[in-house]
């Protein structure tokens, strides 16, 4: 049983806690010297805290466990707090719930140092010219009354990120009680174009992807292992994928210009040109030969010599992958960013969606999803055109008040538009912050909020594993900070200055939770158990499970319109493609100020603490440049400067930088290490969808004549084993795996 | 010429005596006298005495202190130790929840800082009187279920081993050394072992045969010693108190 | 029957050794030839001994004790070392092992006989002493003391036989 | 009592370890990483630093080669004249092999590195003097020093941060060497609890921070004499046998279709984590 | 030409040797200076390194050793020559040891002074060192004698400390004769109580000569012992390059090789500084150079012996490694060991050169940096190339503080021993004097000389 009464006495004096940084011979150097041993045991010199009323569970010593939900990254996934003495000290997933089963990936378990981060804002924080100047809640609330007497709906705008469950309720009405539809929904990192292309091809935005069901996963450039919709999930689904039905193990392809987490785990690895996956999805239709009709006149001309000769793919490959996806079905095919990122994403996506259709995989291993049965807490989901209208609006001079929940758009946006100039025309801007980012610098009103671990709310995942899944938000530990606020209460506090009547009888947003929660008790599945109950019930699972109603998904095939531009010439002026990277740790950047994430070596380089510029060998041999030679990165755009990692993975055609550092705001770890793709990004846009182009961007590269010594885990051998066996690999003609545990 | 040769033959003499001395002194000896830490200012001047120490048996409703105590169990206030590694300190609630029902000392000066403290819901700044270093964890949870609670002897006996006689104590005061020699003269003894037995022995013995100990100095011997008891030295890993 | 010291000083060792050879043949009452005279020279020379006679020297016994002790010892205290309550198990290896007990048993022997060979040759030498009752700094430089320990009667015998070999100093000391 | 100890027990402070018996009993730790199933996302190096106090040493520090993970990822890729790893790259988790014969133990001129009962090759941090011996010795490199004061170094944890600090384990001030320990406070505080209850630690009841994060499951650790733990089993189907180093699939004739090894096994340290190769699909 | 004139006078030996402890000459001032300076950079660099942890030295994982412990050796390695000279010379009855074992032996003491202090110096926690002596303690506690370390601590103790009773006791009669020249003061109380009333008895001389003969007796096998300990902490261990049958000869040979190159350098340094040429002289320098040549051989055949076992051997990766050193980032200095320990003694070969004291000065510093880059090079090229290709380490390079370190060592080492030449007499005066009496018996008996002065 817990309430945020409970929760307050967990923590007992939370400042007052016993120093546990007095560690092993610390401070003690000196004593050591003088002959008095190494250790620091001062009798009666430290304090003991007893709690001043303790609950029965609360034993000094011994660990409890809460579940929460890992507000890290939008997949959902169900976590469960180790509270120690009123700290939060680690986080492990969830074991209930389906989408992570008990696992967590890196980022989920870094945001202990989002939750205790130095850099974190602690007061509301007005503009006083180049200074913030702490106020009071008070004074900001009715500040923010103040600038909204007399402004018209239409000139309010609120920019959030994925947002679900019960704030996004609170923040529908919140807008609507100002009269304002300017909700912009932004993510710099979406699969917003394979969403329009599922929708046209399955019906549906986001089906169920079955890789453990499937026997070969055709991957056009999803990296469903590291950054991809729900990775934690699909790594579970790969494993159960690799373990095979029957002992016959799943086959991995991997079809993508930039080598991603996933395309190191593949069995076959290729290098497309950019822009080209499209092509290589009908060339594979014409090889399968199974197509009939209106595909069969589609993919009529791609014939393998010339899809190869587009695609860089060799004939021989393609053959096989035909090959093998006729032999094992059920197969899968999977449509991530790297297709998705050009002018014509839609167009690549919804080839290789056509090959699932032709393959017939969908409804085996593409199967409909449920349906959340409260859709107004279904998520918003977040889109990078919305950030261009918002910017559009902006320029424009539209909006006198802009809100601004927690992203980072400053940061994100590419360049060319201008956003900080044009943010500077809203008259007035807040900023719900958790750090002084770029785009909290900006704000005239910073509001600091809580963390994750202090904050209650409920999330619905946009990828539901099972059956609808509403995870449960609840504080893990006291509020470390006294002066910041959970994004409900703020919403609540603000809501109630124009809907005073409706919601007074919420005293704070947990309250408004429960009851909310409450209200709709029988249909959560708690029918006939009393409120307190199944309150506690559903707090200490951390998350309501539903069945929902599964849909049925499309099976027409309807490819008019679909049709692939050809490969463009090389560009002299700016020969290579910029591949902005999305990595693992780093995702959109929201998180970089987490120094775990900082120093966790990049899977595939190995590369810590700083970005780079990928590039493959034979090109960097090319144009005489070495590992660690800084080189400066040019497009119509602008131009950045960063050292070089020469790796095999990726097409020669195209070079890569990740995104997530280059922050010049935000935090110690963050500020000053490495540098920003979006400051180079051209404002292309995909066709049909409106969404940013991310890989369309083309660049030149000169060397700058520096060299510096690459910050990276990897030594000297680079990836060779030198003849040892250190990781060793079997083919599966060798191995029977049918005989293992 | 053999007045060369008493050195070398005392020297050896000395030698060996210290060789036999070594060779025969097979049971250290437990570590017993007091060294005494430092008198430690409490925020409250807590009474132990009052609360554990033996009632007066002349006159039971004597409310002297000086006379008797009341022989609480340590383990009513000191709950935490049987269920974790630390012991912790009462919470204060524990204190009042007793002393809102004592109107008869509700008036004494400590008992009014006390009700200070509560009606101001702060904790007390208890003073730590047994430090450990850091890179020490020691366990009291296994130490109370092995002589408490499997072989049953009086509370008081076993805290004070390494606690003193805090039951003739106001606050207390470090009474044993509580360094790492003082804490292996103990585990260097053979101590009776109360063997695990699904029927009839309670739960809590040590399995026998299924020992977590390679070498026969610390595997509870073959056979029953003269009191009929199997007896085994404590644990010798390092790593379970330096982790 | 007080006895009194005489120093007398040669310039070489053929000097010094008729000397010696003449009070060795000659009979002097109150003066004991192997026990009232001392040879002191600047250098080592093994020749002295053979004009004194064997004198025997023990310092060889104390360098076997120690040597054997310090071996012995050694091993039996570093094995009992290894054996206490905290063995520490060291993987592939028993945590008594001999060949590093050995290389420390060696280690230890020599340092048992060096240590005691020292000790032995300072009883056996009989140092730290007291400066002698006649010492002439010119024995440090190049000169052969003789000193020789007589009773007042003999003391008129021994200055004759010194000076008819030449000695280069005669000193006497003062009597009682 | 030394000298009584020693004439006493000779056999068996004579008895080789691992080669002479089967010593372990009731516990052997051990664990096994499918590097099939492993995809190198680095969230067992995170929970790692996590659960083990690791300190975040910065930008500097690390291109010193000062880096203090204990549990490390590393990417291979042999290229034998490809232009592309079109086979992917082999991830493999490397931390400290809690090896039975290891060699850090024999150097440590201290004895701050020990073998436990229960098989895990033990590090006491207050015991060492930093001669840094064990780590020359160590074949795989897994042992990190204490370069600096961490704690008092700045932005390593600065104030708030270190309440995240997991209280079980000591946080090492400089000239300590550590590494990876099997999470040894969750072992004994699994021991303990099973000792109270006069029983041994069962399958599943304890886990190493690395396991319990794996998104794939590559990792499974347990009780290696324990004939229902996991890890009993696929070191069983795997034909890998702890006190060997010359396992005898691998003597047959055209090898074995047994995925099991242990690294560097050839110089009989008797590594206590075995890996399952990766597998590759001829087909494609 | 003759290892020393026949017909010196003893007193004149006394002469000239007492007058090296008087009031010296300037240029000891200057050399004074300079090792003091560079022991103070030392203690600085060590004082830093202290308060800021090991990182400051720039060592890495898995580059944990560096510098220190090559320093280590090397200095090790120097203090078997005056094993060499006093102890096998003595017992091959090679008399023209005499006027210079002295120095060397006191070279011994101080050089493992100074190793000692490299593993205080390598060591993370400095102020926990007594952990490694085994001595009783409350925690029942002992260190691990399986330690190839704790050999070494072992060895060097008794090594350190018999050598400075051999100092000690073959001091003894040049103490009193110390004592005799003193007039008063303090120093002639330090020698009345360091001469323990040695007066040159025929008893003091007999038991002293056993006593010498038996101490030198010991001496030999633990120098051999004390240096192939040092090897077996990297023998003993499993790393590629380390892992080489002949490392204990290898290192014993390449200990008396440097420690012999020593001896030439300070000889020439004493004669000049101290006027000692009448002692020192050319036949007797000629002798060392040819002994030196002989052992320059015999490293050289090691090491030659080393390379080929490694690359007939089928250990792929101490041969890697072996290649590593010859071709990668540290060929520079291997190549450089190779030239000044292998190339540069052949100059020795040339008869012309034999007492050219110039070039022989000159070559005996390049001896011993041929010699200190092989320590270097047995230490830090197995680190940056072992059998882990993942941690792989060739960017190592020692910081200026490791540098400071090493350097502060020779000047701690000029230190003890300027000081020591100036307190004691750095040649013995008693077996000049025997040397002197031996060599002109033969002229005596032709009755053309008279003993001494009268």
């Amino acid at each position: 049983m817990i309430d945020s009464d409970s929760v307050k006495n967990l923590a007992g004096h939370p400042f007052d806690r016993r120093d546990f940084l007095k560690v092993l011979g610390w401070g003690g150097a000196a004593a050591a010297l003088s002959g008095c041993g190494n250790t620091s045991i001062e009798d009666g010199k430290e304090t003991v805290v007893s709690y001043v009323e303790a609950k029965d569970y609360v034993i000094p010593g011994v660990a409890v466990y809460f579940n929460s939900t890992c507000a890290q990254c939008d997949a959902g996934c169900s976590i469960t707090g180790k509270i120690r003495e009123g700290r939060v000290l680690k986080l492990e997933g969830n074991p209930e719930s389906p989408i992570n089963k008990g696992r967590l990936c890196g980022l989920g378990q870094a945001a202990v140092q989002h939750h205790y981060n130095p850099d974190r804002v602690r007061e509301p924080l007005l503009r006083n010219g180049d200074k913030g100047e702490a106020i009071s809640w008070e004074k900001a609330y009715a500040l923010i009354n103040e600038k909204l007497a007399g402004v018209k709906g239409e000139e309010i705008a609120l920019v959030s990120g994925d947002v679900s469950g019960h704030q996004k309720v609170l923040l529908g009405n919140y807008m609507d009680s100002l009269g304002s539809k300017n909700h912009f929904v932004y993510e710099a990192v979406s699969p917003a174009v394979v969403r329009a292309a599922n929708l046209k091809f399955y019906g549906v935005e986001m089906p169920r992807y079955r890789i453990d069901k499937a026997k070969v996963v055709l991957s056009f450039g999803a990296d469903f292992l590291g950054t991809w919709v729900s990775p934690v999930h699909f790594a579970q689904q790969y494993a159960a994928f690799r373990k095979g039905v029957d002992g016959q193990r799943g086959v991995l392809i991997q079809a993508e210009s930039k080598m991603t987490l996933t395309g190191a785990n593949a069995d076959r690895w290729l290098a497309v040109r950019p822009g080209t996956e499209g092509i290589l999805a009908l060339g594979i239709i014409n090889a399968l030969g199974v197509a009939t009709g209106d595909v069969a006149e589609l993919v009529k001309d791609y014939d393998k010599v010339r899809v190869s000769r587009e695609t860089g793919v060799e004939p021989s490959n393609i053959d096989k992958i035909a090959a093998i996806l006729k032999l094992r079905s059920p197969s899968l095919v999977l449509v991530g960013s790297a297709a998705e990122g050009y002018q014509h994403g839609l167009q690549n996506a919804a080839a290789i969606n056509l090959l699932n259709q032709v393959l017939g995989n969908v409804g085996k291993t593409i199967e409909a999803p449920v349906s959340v049965p409260f859709p107004q807490m279904a998520p918003a989901k977040g889109k990078t055109a919305a950030l261009k209208d918002l910017n559009d609006d902006l320029a424009a001079g539209k909006y006198k008040v802009l809100f601004n929940v927690a992203t980072n758009p400053v940061f994100t946006a590419p360049a060319s538009y201008k956003f900080r100039d044009n943010m500077a025309k809203a008259g007035f801007k807040v900023a719900f912050a958790h750090y002084l980012d770029e785009t909290a610098l900006q704000a005239d009103l910073v509001l600091p909020l809580d963390s994750e671990m202090e904050d209650w709310g409920t999330h619905v995942p946009e990828y539901l594993a099972d059956t609808v899944q509403i995870n449960i938000q609840q504080p893990l530990m006291e509020r470390l900070h006294a002066n910041t606020r959970g994004f409900g209460d703020i919403l609540l506090a603000l809501v109630k200055q124009r809907r005073a009547e409706e919601y007074k009888a919420f005293d704070d947003y947990y309250g408004y939770l429960r009851s909310a929660v409450l209200q709709n008790k029988a249909a959560l599945g708690g029918a006939g158990s009393d409120d307190d109950t199944f309150w506690n019930d559903t707090l200490s699972n951390g998350i309501v499970k539903l069945s929902g109603a599964s849909g049925a998904l499309s099976l027409k095939v309807d490819v008019s319109g679909l049709k692939l531009p050809t490969p463009k010439e090389i560009d002299e002026q700016y020969p290579m493609n910029l591949i902005p990277a999305v990595t693992s740790n780093l995702r959109d950047g929201r998180h970089t100020n987490q120094p775990w994430i900082q120093e966790s070596p990049d899977p595939l380089t190995t590369i810590v603490w700083d970005s780079w510029v990928e590039m493959h060998p034979k090109m960097a041999l090319q144009l005489g440049i070495v590992e660690g030679d800084i080189v400066k990165v040019t497009s119509k755009t602008g131009s950045v400067s960063a050292q070089v990692y020469l790796f095999p993975g990726i097409h020669p055609d195209a070079v890569s930088i990740p995104i997530g550092r280059g922050h010049d705001a935000m935090g110690r770890y963050a500020k000053g290490y490495g540098v920003n793709p979006f400051e180079i990004m051209d404002a292309v846009f995909e066709s049909a969808t409106g969404e940013l182009a991310m890989h369309e961007t083309r660049v030149n590269i000169t060397k700058t004549g520096q060299r510096v010594i690459v910050v990276k885990d990897e030594g000297p051998a680079g990836g060779r084993q030198m003849g040892r066996k250190i990781a060793a690999r079997m083919s599966t003609d060798q191995v029977d795996l049918s005989k293992e545990v | 010429m053999h007045r060369y040769l008493y050195f070398p033959v005392m020297l050896a003499g000395f030698l060996m005596a210290i060789g036999c001395y070594a060779a025969t002194d097979q049971q250290p000896t437990l570590t017993t006298e007091d060294d005494l830490g430092p008198q430690i200012q409490q925020p409250i001047e807590f009474p132990h005495y009052r609360h554990a120490g033996n009632r007066n048996t002349v006159d039971l409703t004597n409310s002297d202190p000086t006379k008797g105590g009341m022989e609480i169990n340590c383990q009513y206030c000191h709950t935490y130790a049987r269920r974790s590694l630390t012991a912790g300190i009462p919470p204060l609630q524990k204190c009042v929840g007793c002393h809102q029902n004592i109107p008869s000392v509700r008036d004494k000066p400590r008992i009014v800082e006390l009700f200070k403290y509560w009606d101001a819901k702060k904790a007390i700044p208890w003073k730590k009187v047994h430090d450990l270093p850091d890179f020490v964890r020691f366990n009291h949870e296994r130490h109370i279920k092995r002589f408490i609670e499997q072989q049953g002897r009086p509370v008081q006996e076993v805290c004070g081993y390494c606690h003193g006689q805090v039951k003739e104590m106001t606050t207390a005061r470090r009474q044993k050394p509580i360094t790492m020699g003082w804490c292996v003269s103990c585990h260097m003894k053979e101590h009776v072992v109360v063997v695990a037995n699904k029927d009839g022995i309670p739960e809590g013995g040590t399995p026998l045969g299924k020992q977590a100990y390679w070498y026969t100095f610390q595997k509870p011997a073959e056979t029953k010693n003269a009191a009929g008891e199997l007896t085994a030295k404590g644990p010798n890993d390092c790593w379970l108190c330096h982790k | 029957m007080s006895k009194r010291h005489l120093l007398a000083l040669y310039g070489d060792f053929d000097q010094a050794e008729a000397v010696v050879r003449e009070l060795r043949n000659t009979k002097i009452n109150g003066f004991d030839v192997n026990d009232d005279m001392i040879v002191k020279s600047p250098i080592e020379h093994p020749e002295v001994e053979r004009f004194l006679g064997d004198k025997p020297v023990y310092v060889q016994w104390f360098t076997l004790v120690g040597a054997v002790l310090g071996g012995s010892l050694g091993f039996l205290g570093i094995s009992s070392a290894q054996a206490n309550f905290f063995m520490q198990m060291k993987g592939g290896k028993p945590i008594v092992p001999l060949p590093p007990n050995f290389v420390l048993t060696y280690e230890l022997f020599i340092l048992g006989g060096v240590y005691i060979t020292v000790l032995g040759f300072l009883i056996c030498a009989a140092l730290p002493a007291k400066r002698s009752p006649l010492y002439n700094a010119k024995v440090s430089v190049d000169n052969i003391g003789i000193l020789v320990k007589a009773e007042e009667a003999a003391i008129g015998v021994l200055k004759t036989i010194f000076t008819k070999h030449k000695a280069l100093e005669i000193q006497e000391e003062a009597g009682k | 009592m030394s000298v009584t100890n020693l004439l006493d027990n000779w056999a068996a402070v004579r008895h080789f370890h691992p080669i002479d018996d089967k010593p372990h009993d009731p516990y052997k730790w051990a664990m096994a990483i499918d590097l099939d199933a492993c995809i190198g996302c680095n969230a067992c190096a995170v929970a790692c630093y996590a659960e083990n106090n690791l300190p975040v040493v910065g930008r500097e520090k690390f291109k010193h080669g000062q880096v203090m993970h204990w549990m490390r990822i590393e990417r291979y890729w042999d290229e034998d004249g490809r232009d592309y790893p079109d086979q992917g790259f082999q991830f493999l988790p490397m931390m400290c092999q809690q090896c039975e014969a290891a060699p850090c133990e024999t150097v440590c001129p201290v004895g701050a590195t020990n073998h436990t009962q229960d098989g895990l090759n033990s590090q006491i941090y207050n015991r060492c003097i930093g001669s840094r011996y064990c780590s020359a010795n160590c074949p795989f490199k897994v042992r990190y020093f204490n370069w600096y004061d961490y704690p008092t170094t700045e932005n390593v944890w600065p104030a708030e941060m270190n309440y995240q600090l997991n209280p079980d384990v000591t946080v090492r001030g400089k000239g300590v060497m550590e590494k990876c320990t099997f999470c040894v406070q969750r072992l004994r505080a699994a021991e303990v609890t099973a000792k109270g209850e006069g029983r041994i630690v069962r399958e599943g009841e304890v886990q190493t921070a690395c396991q319990q994060s794996c998104p794939t499951g590559a990792i499974s650790f347990g009780n290696l004499v324990d004939p229902e733990s996991r890890v009993h089993k696929q070191w069983q189907a795997q034909q890998v046998d702890l006190d060997k180093d010359m396992q005898e699939k691998n003597q047959k004739e055209g090898g074995s279709d047994l995925r099991g090894y242990r690294i560097l096994e050839e110089l009989r340290s008797y590594p206590s984590v075995m890996y399952l190769e990766r597998v590759r699909e001829s087909a494609v | 030409m003759k290892d020393i004139r026949e017909d010196i006078a003893w007193a004149k030996i006394n002469q000239d040797v007492m007058k090296s402890l008087e009031n010296p000459r300037p240029l000891y001032w200057v050399i004074l200076f300079f090792a003091v300076l560079a022991f103070g950079i030392g203690i600085g660099c060590e004082v830093y390194q202290y308060q800021m942890g090991m990182g400051v030295a720039n060592l890495d994982n898995p580059h944990v050793w560096g510098l220190y412990i090559a320093t280590f050796i090397f200095w090790i390695g120097m203090s078997h020559s005056g094993t060499l000279l006093s102890a096998i010379l003595h017992l091959m009855h090679a008399d023209w040891r005499k006027p210079i074992y002295r120095f060397a032996e006191a070279m011994t003491t101080f050089s493992l002074m100074t190793a000692g202090l490299f593993v205080m110096v390598h060591l993370g926690r400095l102020w926990q060192f007594y952990y490694a002596v085994p001595y009783p303690n409350e925690r029942w506690v002992w260190p691990n004698f399986q330690s190839p370390l704790l050999w070494d601590a072992m060895a060097i103790f008794t090594y350190l400390s018999s050598s400075v009773l051999f100092l000690f006791v073959g001091m003894i009669p040049d103490l009193a004769i110390a004592r005799d020249n003193m007039q008063s003061g303090w120093r002639r109380k330090l020698y009345t109580l360091l001469a323990l009333g040695w007066e040159g008895t025929d008893r003091q001389w007999r038991n002293f000569r056993v006593t010498y003969l038996t101490i030198a007796c010991f001496l030999i096998p633990l120098a051999v012992s004390v240096h192939s300990i040092v090897a077996s902490d990297f023998g003993m261990s499993q790393q590629p390059g380390w892992h080489v049958t002949s490392f204990p000869p290898y290192f014993v040979a390449g200990a008396l090789y440097s420690g012999c190159a020593a001896i030439i350098t300070l000889f020439i340094i004493l004669r000049y500084v101290f006027k000692f040429e009448e002692y020192m002289t050319l036949p007797i320098l000629k002798k060392i150079v040819r002994l030196t040549f002989a052992i320059a051989m015999v490293w050289t055949y090691l090491n030659c012996v080393e390379f080929a076992s490694v690359w007939y051997s089928h250990d792929a990766v101490s041969k890697d490694l072996l290649i590593q050193k010859m071709t990668g980032p540290y060929a520079p200095f291997w190549w450089a060991m190779i030239f000044c320990g292998s190339i540069v003694p052949l100059i020795f070969a040339i008869k012309r050169f034999q007492t050219n004291i110039p070039v022989l000065f000159a070559t005996s510093l390049l001896l011993n940096l041929g010699m200190w880059l092989e320590r270097w090079m047995i230490v830090s090229p197995t680190f940056s190339h072992g059998y882990y290709p993942w941690t792989w380490d060739h960017d190592q390079w020692p910081s200026m503080i490791q540098w400071g370190i090493v350097f502060g060592s020779f000047g701690w080492f000029t230190l003890l021993f300027m000081v020591f030449c100036k307190m004691f007499p750095s040649v013995s005066m008693y077996e000049v004097k025997e040397m002197v009496y031996h060599r002109s018996l033969h002229l005596k008996q032709n009755g053309t000389v008279e003993q001494g002065v009268h």
